[in-house]
């Protein structure tokens, strides 16, 4: 019948092979698969996502960077103990150590083309400490918390004055937040209402960085084109950058196995270690610094306020089986040692925790509760594929000792509403600071104040001494002596029980070189390069 | 009854698929019976050491990612999921055909009323009405299955509704209402039993489609809460694990989730044959 | 005509009413507090009391309500936090790509699901009519997701013949100029005869996924109506006047099963609409399904409402259609309305 | 006298089955007739005695599961049983054709009347295709249909039920058969309309020397239209006779009691005797003469192979001990 011969046609017509793809652009176009992309392309914006952090990394500049170095393996990564310029071409720091002076370049100029000058600098860290949220927090945790601060000397000086000696402050002016806008394009959007044009910023580029905003269609894909008249740095390689959002783990999997797509990094941990072993792919693993993936209990409400009942769980873990069969071994074991291997204080003999079943029995004993209790076990559904198998495999676990359990799996928004109640009595869950220093991650994860991070709400005065000291001290042996304390104290209480440091896996393929691993876990497209 | 066996035979024989169906249905209802104390490994023992370990004399169906048994898993599954189904389908069929009837019986206001509840019904997205009713409340199975039955309520409502409106002026029901019985015996004695063929039908088209749905959800991680094994969040699993080459995992429970629902729609067509007079020549 | 349209919208009224009564409620009662969510991991109690006064979320619940009718009489469906634009114009440049992926869904079934019914019907109980049967039914017998990942693992994957699932073009061709926003039609109005090509290809797989879901309902329908039809008294008479078998199938009995067939039709595009949320996920197509699906999870109010919203209308729109080519196939409802 | 003249229709031993979920229904049991060139040959029976399955077994439209297991039909020249389905087709509409009893849902609901005509005169061919309207106009007109220019484009449902039947008469006298198959053309009208069908056919036929089959359970309008009569009972003919004959000297029991059963003017309600008993179930085993439970005359001889006899020229009937 003629129907049938029209059929056949079609489906003949749709399966040929696709032209030769215009090869030449191809080469100079990188393109990256993701899950998910930007929600904004402001790093100010309310609720701006983690891929938007990448966005702005690329698309602004910042006062300073940090500088390169190369690890024994090869792989090259940022070097947080080295600061290099970037806007500003060199600074000094004064004599009584309570300010700094920075030099910005001349000839550095935004990609609409009006040169940069001091008063953006002032407008930019302005804007950074007053909107709030996320922005603000992070400026604060680098002591920059007030506009009086930054000052403008004259177009190419500007001079940040320190409100107390917190070593953090230069670093913390590397971090994406504290970036360099466009003042004056933004103040033509800005209205009464939102003085800061947060509205426009969003989904407008006002940035002077390496790379410009060609199209971003928000749920789709974002396109980078080079900024060719770039001064901050060595002018970057590729000439376009396609970020392309492909929610289906499986297919950018594919993707990059038929040679579709150049790299991804959030590809479930069993694919990088199956593309690692196949050798097809160039895989480049880096255990994510000052960070761990841990079982949080509540120690303010029973039947986890219990110490015995704590340790009791520690040594009912089964680390090596989570590490093997979820992770994959892509990360590094920390059995219950709070600080991360490429952190400084980490020992590997702090922690005494092994999966050690009669040990956790007879603390359950100890506790008063031998034939145990039940409670809910909660996770993170964003998080699913690694923490649901590790919450199926610690809950088998717990029951032999008596701990029976069921399995919440909460979606991402209802998540952070419960982590900010502090009632989940246990759950599994994972924390990553950006400034690489142990302090840090206690003041967020163990100290007093009750941060959000602080989801097992333990609040020990002895800790908060250890951490406030540690974050202040200048000598070098004190400082480590604070750090031993506060970790020692951590392992001991065992408020939470680190499992694994996970990894930051980048797969790409073989004619991809110049990854740099940053803290922000997000791409830096200004050091990659195509063959 | 013996008209009723030779006329059921005669229909199986004469169409061997639906006599398949019936087969596989049968074969279902014994596994969601018997299920757990058939099966060689305990469904929710995993196994580390055995992890994703391809289909072999020792799994017949292969282990999934914590090494836990699949052919156990989607065995047990079964009970869950025929229940799942089954009690949703039930649930919109009482109450679905409970509007129709009264609707279509009385007329009059209840029935603009009760078509305009139906109206917002089917005008929201099926799937998406589902997903916001499980958010909303929690996967628990209950949510599952309310989400579930809300969604085909207009269905049988519809279906019942057009039914009656048929028969309401029809002789013997004038005659009932003679005879002095009241509205709802009405109901309940004459109008009713005449709608159940097509509804019948209904049913098992919608129990297929029922199991889907659940699994639908499970897919976009509203499913079933874990380590329960159900077939929709096995195969949300195992789709994972297609590209990587462990295709055992999402294959079989997604074999036996098409049987299943393979085997409600071919029962409804044959129960469509069984009861459509037109083909009873 | 008008009045059966305008009859028709009226109609609908109160059920769109009633839609949006549930969806502000449903949404609410959602678990999740989008303010503690974009408050971001880092944020304070203060913080995030400050975005939910922003959000307009520490009202009650009837002000909020007022609002948002408000808001929707003036056309504005608010703001969604994931992607940062007015939801607006998210739906509108991605109601194209969901229709588009649905129509052609729906054509493939039709193409295939026509013939199938017709070719069952008229050979009843022979193994044509079982083989029908067992291949539609086994088409909506998996979940479409997971038919989706199959479709790419075995054709993109494995053979190489599909694209890459990278949504509705390939990441290194620029879309056609957009006239309708349908790319498919934008580049036949292109006439660039490359440009269709690649669009098709993009579209194959995701089409076919969708089109075998909804294989089984229209084949089911088409062979019941032919069965229907074909035993009736005038297809007798005309087969007694000695038609020929095409003019008999085709412009006597096709024609007249068409009735029923396409009142399927709309409800099965209106369910594909729905269903393509998955398939939509699986091949990262950028239509409104994906975009409301991703807005639920994180309990993100207004892209949710406003997809709802924008589905609703399609139905009642839908159902317009169907009367009005009701009316086109059968003159007894054309002469009556 | 020369040797009998060819009959137009020749209807031999034919037997029809109905295969059903009950079994297997021999509907038709060795029926025979003939139909001379012009006549006009009335089929009367109690309705389900197999008068519609004998029509639809000679232009082969009977119901799949119907099977003709012996028999044959000659048709000028042409044995309808085994002819090929392309020399039926040509037949069919052009030298044979049929018209239906409930003449409304016997024409395709959503099509004009005038189209259908046009479709036959298309598929037959004998007209070229810038006549075709023209010339189903004419039809329409020939049928006595008022307007015909304008009813050419109407709708069955616009058309009351004697307006239908005479679109049906048109449509299938397009091709001026040479036998005309009237399966209860008139039942369903009121009597008016009814006997301008049937004065319409007659008209007609007589005009072309049309053969008519009239398929009637009116006993009344049988006597009325045709030359003779072909008595059915129980998918047997049990007796053939010419109309006076038939009701003067009704030789079969059965249709002596039909006969009797026939409304006159004259008589009254009471006298009109109703026929004892029932048709009997044909998927049983079967006595050789179905009407034995019925017959006040059964006798053992009875149970005998069905005789022929030709009691009289022209005169057949199917009993032992014929009246």
């Amino acid at each position: 019948m003629k129907r049938t011969t029209a059929l056949s046609l079609l489906l003949a017509l749709l399966f040929m092979p696709a032209p030769e793809a215009r090869a030449q652009s191809r080469s100079e176009t990188l393109l990256v698969v993701v899950e998910l992309g930007p929600n904004s392309m402001d790093i100010h914006g309310v609720g701006a996502n983690r891929p938007a952090y990448q966005s702005s990394w690329n698309l602004y500049d910042r006062l300073i960077t940090y500088g390169v170095k190369t690890l024994p393996d090869g792989t090259r990564m940022y070097d947080y103990s080295v600061l290099k310029p970037e806007l500003a071409e060199s600074w000094q720091i004064a004599p009584d150590g309570m300010s700094a002076t920075f030099k910005l370049r001349k000839d550095a100029k935004f990609h609409d083309g009006t040169p940069v000058t001091a008063k953006d600098v002032k407008w930019s860290f302005d804007r950074a400490v007053t909107v709030g949220g996320f922005p603000t927090f992070q400026m604060k945790a680098g002591s920059l918390e007030k506009p009086e601060q930054f000052g403008v000397v004259d177009d190419y000086t500007f001079r940040v004055a320190f409100l107390r000696k917190d070593k953090l402050t230069m670093p913390d002016l590397a971090v994406p937040v504290p970036v360099i806008m466009n003042s004056e394009l933004a103040r033509k959007h800005a209205t009464s209402a939102d003085p800061w044009a947060m509205e426009w910023v969003k989904n407008n580029d006002t940035g002077g960085g390496a790379y410009k905003l060609e199209s971003w269609k928000p749920g789709q894909e974002s396109i980078y084109v080079r900024f060719d008249e770039w001064k901050s740095g060595p002018l970057p390689k590729l000439k376009r950058v396609i970020v392309r959002e492909v929610p289906s783990a499986g297919n950018r999997r594919a993707l990059l196995e038929r040679g579709d797509a150049d790299i991804s990094f959030d590809l479930p941990p069993k694919d990088f270690s199956e593309i690692a072993a196949a050798g097809k792919l160039a895989v480049v693993a880096h255990p994510v610094e000052n960070a761990h993936a841990y079982v949080g209990m509540n120690v303010k409400n029973p039947p986890f306020n219990n110490l015995k009942v704590r340790q009791a769980v520690a040594y009912a873990i089964p680390y090596e089986k989570i590490f093997h069969s979820v992770m994959f071994d892509r990360g590094a074991l920390l059995m219950g040692n709070p600080i991360a291997t490429n952190t400084f204080g980490y020992d590997a003999k702090l922690s005494p925790y092994k999966t050690d079943m009669a040990k956790a029995k007879a603390l359950m004993a100890d506790a008063g509760v031998p034939n145990g209790f039940e409670t809910q076990l909660y996770f993170d559904q964003g998080f699913a594929t690694i923490n649901e198998p590790a919450a199926v495999l610690v809950q088998e676990s717990l029951g032999q000792i008596g701990i029976k359990t069921t399995i919440n799996k909460i979606p991402g928004a209802n998540w952070r509403n419960l982590m900010l109640k502090k009632e989940m009595p246990i759950y599994v869950n994972a924390f990553g600071g950006w400034l690489n220093y142990p302090e840090y991650f206690f003041f967020w994860n163990y100290h007093g104040q009750n941060a959000v991070f602080n989801t097992m709400s333990y609040q020990n005065p002895d800790m908060d001494k250890l951490i406030d000291a540690a974050r202040f001290e200048t000598d070098p042996k004190k400082y480590a002596d604070l750090v031993r304390g506060f970790t020692k104290l951590a392992i001991a209480e065992v408020p939470r029980v680190p499992l694994y440091q996970p990894n930051l896996d980048v797969a790409m393929q073989k004619g991809i070189t110049g990854y740099q691993y940053w803290f922000h876990r997000q791409l830096d497209f200004r050091q990659l390069s195509k063959s | 009854m013996t008209a009723l066996l030779r006329h059921g035979r005669y229909v199986l024989g004469e169409n061997p698929v639906t006599g398949l169906a019936f087969a596989l249905f049968v074969l279902l209802v014994v596994l969601a019976a018997a299920g757990p104390g058939l099966v060689p490994y305990d469904p929710l023992a995993s196994n580390t050491a055995e992890a994703l370990k391809p289909p072999s004399r020792a799994h017949w169906f292969g282990t999934d990612q914590l090494g836990r048994d699949l052919l156990s898993r989607v065995v047990v599954a079964t009970r869950l999921d025929l229940t799942i189904s089954i009690c949703a389908v039930m649930i919109a069929f009482a109450v679905g055909s409970a509007a129709g009837v009264t609707g279509g019986f009385y007329g009059g206001w209840t029935d603009r009323l009760i078509g305009r509840v139906l109206d917002t019904i089917m005008a929201f997205p099926l799937f998406v009405l589902a997903m916001g009713i499980v958010a909303a409340l929690g996967n628990t199975v209950a949510n599952i299955v309310y989400a579930t039955a809300i969604i085909n309520v207009p269905f049988y409502a519809r279906l019942a509704r057009s039914e009656v409106m048929v028969r309401r002026e029809a002789g013997f029901i004038e005659a009932a209402r003679l005879a002095g019985n009241r509205g709802p015996r009405i109901l309940a004695m004459h109008l009713f039993p005449n709608c159940l063929p097509p509804m019948m039908v209904q049913i098992s088209l919608n129990l297929g489609w029922a199991i889907l749905n659940a699994a639908g959800l499970s897919f976009i991680g509203l499913g079933v809460r874990p380590p329960t094994p159900e077939w929709g969040i096995m195969v949300a699993e195992g789709a994972a694990f297609i590209v990587s080459g462990e295709w055992w995992i999402g294959l079989f429970p997604g074999a036996a989730l098409m049987l299943a629902v393979f085997c409600f729609n071919l029962l409804g067509d044959g129960l469509r044959d069984l009861i459509d007079p037109r083909r009873r020549t | 005509m008008l009045r059966l349209i305008g009859r028709r919208l009226l109609a609908a009224a109160p059920g769109l009413a009633g839609v949006i009564a549930v969806t502000f409620l449903l949404t609410r009662a959602l678990p999740g507090d989008p303010a503690a969510f974009f408050a971001g991991p880092a944020a304070t109690r203060e913080a995030i009391e400050e975005i939910r006064r922003s959000l307009g979320l520490d009202k009650n619940l009837t002000v909020q309500f007022g609002l948002y009718v408000r808001d929707l009489t003036r056309g504005d469906l608010g703001k969604s936090l994931t992607t940062g634009q007015p939801v607006r114009s998210d739906l509108i440049s991605r109601l194209p790509a969901s229709l588009e992926l649905t129509a052609c869904g729906l054509l493939l079934a039709v193409a295939v699901a026509l013939p199938l019914g017709v070719l069952a019907a008229t050979r009843p109980g022979s193994w044509v009519d079982h083989l029908c049967r067992m291949l539609t039914t086994a088409g909506v017998s998996l979940p479409i997701f997971f038919t989706g990942l199959l479709l790419v693992y075995i054709f993109y994957f494995l053979l190489g013949w599909a694209p890459a699932p990278l949504g509705r073009l390939d990441a290194f061709i620029s879309p056609p100029r957009s006239i309708t926003g349908f790319f498919l039609v934008d580049a036949v109005l292109g006439g660039d005869f490359g440009e269709i090509r690649a669009i098709l290809r993009q579209l194959a797989l995701p089409a076919i996924t969708l089109g075998l879901f909804a294989m089984a309902p229209i084949a089911r329908m088409t062979r019941a109506a032919m069965l229907g039809v074909l035993s009736s008294d005038f297809i007798r008479t005309a087969r007694a006047s000695g038609l020929d078998r095409r003019t008999v199938l085709v412009t006597y009995a096709f024609r007249n099963a068409m009735l029923p067939v396409v009142t399927t039709l709309g409800m099965v595009f209106s369910f594909l609409l729905g269903a393509n949320v998955l398939v939509e996920k699986v091949f990262a197509w950028p239509g409104i399904g994906s975009y409301a699906l991703e807005a639920l999870i994180v309990s993100d109010y207004a892209p949710v409402q406003g997809f709802i919203l924008t589905m609703a209308s399609l139905y009642v729109l839908l159902n317009l259609l169907i009367d009005v080519l009701y009316g086109v196939i059968d003159p007894r409802a054309r002469i009556e309305a | 006298m020369s040797d009998p003249p060819i009959p137009l229709l020749a209807v031999q031993d034919l037997s029809v089955e109905f295969r059903t979920r009950a079994g297997v229904v021999h509907a038709l049991d060795r029926v025979s007739f003939d139909v001379q060139r012009g006549e006009t040959v009335g089929v009367v029976g109690e309705s389900g005695s197999g008068k519609s399955v004998t029509a639809f077994a000679l232009l082969r439209i009977l119901d799949p599961s119907a099977r003709i297991s012996e028999g044959r039909a000659v048709f000028g020249g042409l044995d309808l049983v085994t002819a090929t389905e392309h020399d039926l087709g040509l037949q069919r509409g052009r030298e044979l054709s049929m018209i239906f009893q409930n003449p409304r849902t016997a024409l395709n609901p959503i099509r004009p009347v005038g189209r259908q005509i046009a479709d036959v005169l298309l598929r037959h061919g004998n007209v070229a295709r810038a006549q075709v309207r023209r010339r189903a106009v004419e039809l329409l007109a020939q049928v006595q249909i008022p307007d015909p220019e304008r009813r050419y484009a109407a709708y069955p449902f616009q058309l009351s039920g004697g307006m239908c039947q005479r679109v049906m008469i048109a449509l299938a006298l397009a091709c001026s058969p040479s036998l005309l198959i009237a399966d209860e053309p008139t039942t369903g009208l009121d009597v008016t309309t009814q006997a301008a069908i049937m004065d319409l056919i007659r008209e007609l036929a007589e005009r072309t020397n049309m053969a008519t089959l009239l398929i009637t359970h009116d006993l009344a309008l049988a006597a009325e239209q045709c030359d003779r009569i072909v008595v059915m009972h129980a998918g047997h003919v049990v007796e053939v006779a010419p109309a006076e004959a038939l009701f003067e000297t009704p030789r079969h029991p059965y249709t002596a009691k039909l006969v009797a059963a026939t409304p006159h003017a004259a008589e009254r309600l009471a006298d009109l005797a109703a026929i004892p008993g029932g048709l009997p179930d044909l998927r049983g085993e079967l006595p050789p003469c179905r009407y034995r439970f019925r017959c006040e005359r059964y006798a053992p001889l009875c149970d005998g192979p069905l005789p022929r006899v030709e009691v009289l020229p022209g005169h057949m009937v199917a009993c032992w001990k014929p009246l």
